[in-house]
């Protein structure tokens, strides 16, 4: 992740992108989301489905890179969530 | 090592020529390669078409991981994965990995963890569309 | 299937193309080929040019004996084995084979089989020039 | 292997070939074997080596097809001699 500069008021501001069939599930689109109280993947998406759970399949990244629900995010990291992958 | 995506139909053969040709001379004994192509039918209902959705950005990036990592696991020369996205008609091909080794067993065990990590990570999905019109998410990969 | 034993150097592009080319539309998800090329080394020496003798009658039966057995091993839909005979030179291909099946692990396994039973059974012989002059036959293949 | 008739002596006689260092090693050229007392791929070996034994290494097939040298031959079998193979 990046290491950001804390705002004083530890407002932070986390891009956010879903894909697939997240991304049409979503009630509105969402590029972003920011607050004082994000601190992990699950929080951004807590914030961004208004509390709804993440379910167990959904898979996320921090800035491009695969990672866990419990990861912490910094003030302008990009997260996404998506469905298990379907390539090849 | 190369990472192409691609948003227009592309020949894997012209693909894989360019690669080889773009060798050095003598060196590789072995190019192992895989072509993926959309298929006509899956879960028993015919498909007519197919759309690939990526993520711009981490896509490269999780692919040329995938490729550093077969390069520090097997004793290869070179590597090479292409893969489509967009609109996709059946019998057009979706994805194409190539490794060349000095020997056989490097060649064809890179080839195939090539393919087995991208259906693995790499954030592409695939939306369906049937001969009835209805569209449907891909759930889920098979393993390999 | 088809076995091809030619005596002039061959474009495995090409050749792989008109064979996924003749498959039937959409009905093949996957194509897994090897292609052996002819090495400017072995052993620790300079190799300059090769022939590669083969016992005609006996080698095409066996090649079709060996996609045969892949055939009922595995669900795959046409297998393709092409291989050079006569005098070869660094770069050149030695040997095409490809395998098409409806899924990946199929095409993969099947290919893979068709050349470690042509190394072991499919009756070439190969002898090598070196860069000083001398030749020497080949006297074991490795093990893949 | 293909069924011949045999003649009233049981003579019989077989095509021998030899490839790639066997062939390379012969002192001169054979392309076949007679007798009466030829039964097996190791006779015909020995009858066309003048009684020299077959090396472990050397692999024999009969009518095309790969086979162990206690195989018993037929009058007008192909059988031939072989170094291991380098194909592919």
């Amino acid at each position: 992740m990046m290491s950001g500069i804390p705002n004083s008021d530890n407002r932070m501001t986390i891009k956010v992108k879903f894909f697939a069939s997240l991304r049409e599930a979503m009630p509105q689109a969402i590029d972003e989301v920011d607050g004082s109280d994000i601190r992990t993947i699950a929080d951004v998406w807590a914030r961004a489905t208004h509390d709804s759970a993440m379910p167990g399949h959904v898979l996320c990244s921090v800035n491009l890179e695969h990672c866990e629900s419990t990861d912490s995010v910094t003030d302008g990291d990009e997260v996404a969530f998506f469905p298990p992958v379907t390539g090849g | 090592m190369s990472v192409l995506i691609v948003e227009t139909a592309f020949d894997p053969e012209a693909e894989q020529r360019a690669f080889t040709s773009a060798l050095p001379n003598g060196q590789a004994g072995a190019t192992a390669s895989f072509i993926g192509t959309m298929r006509n039918r899956n879960e028993g209902d015919e498909v007519v078409s197919m759309t690939l959705e990526h993520y711009p950005g981490m896509t490269d990036r999780e692919l040329a991981a995938i490729i550093d990592e077969a390069m520090q696991r097997w004793r290869i020369i070179n590597a090479l994965i292409v893969h489509r996205v967009g609109n996709i008609q059946p019998g057009d091909t979706i994805v194409l990995t190539v490794v060349s080794a000095e020997h056989r067993a490097a060649a064809f065990d890179a080839c195939r963890f090539l393919m087995e990590a991208l259906k693995q990570r790499a954030p592409f999905w695939k939306k369906e569309t049937l001969s009835d019109g209805s569209s449907r998410w891909v759930e889920k990969n098979t393993t390999g």
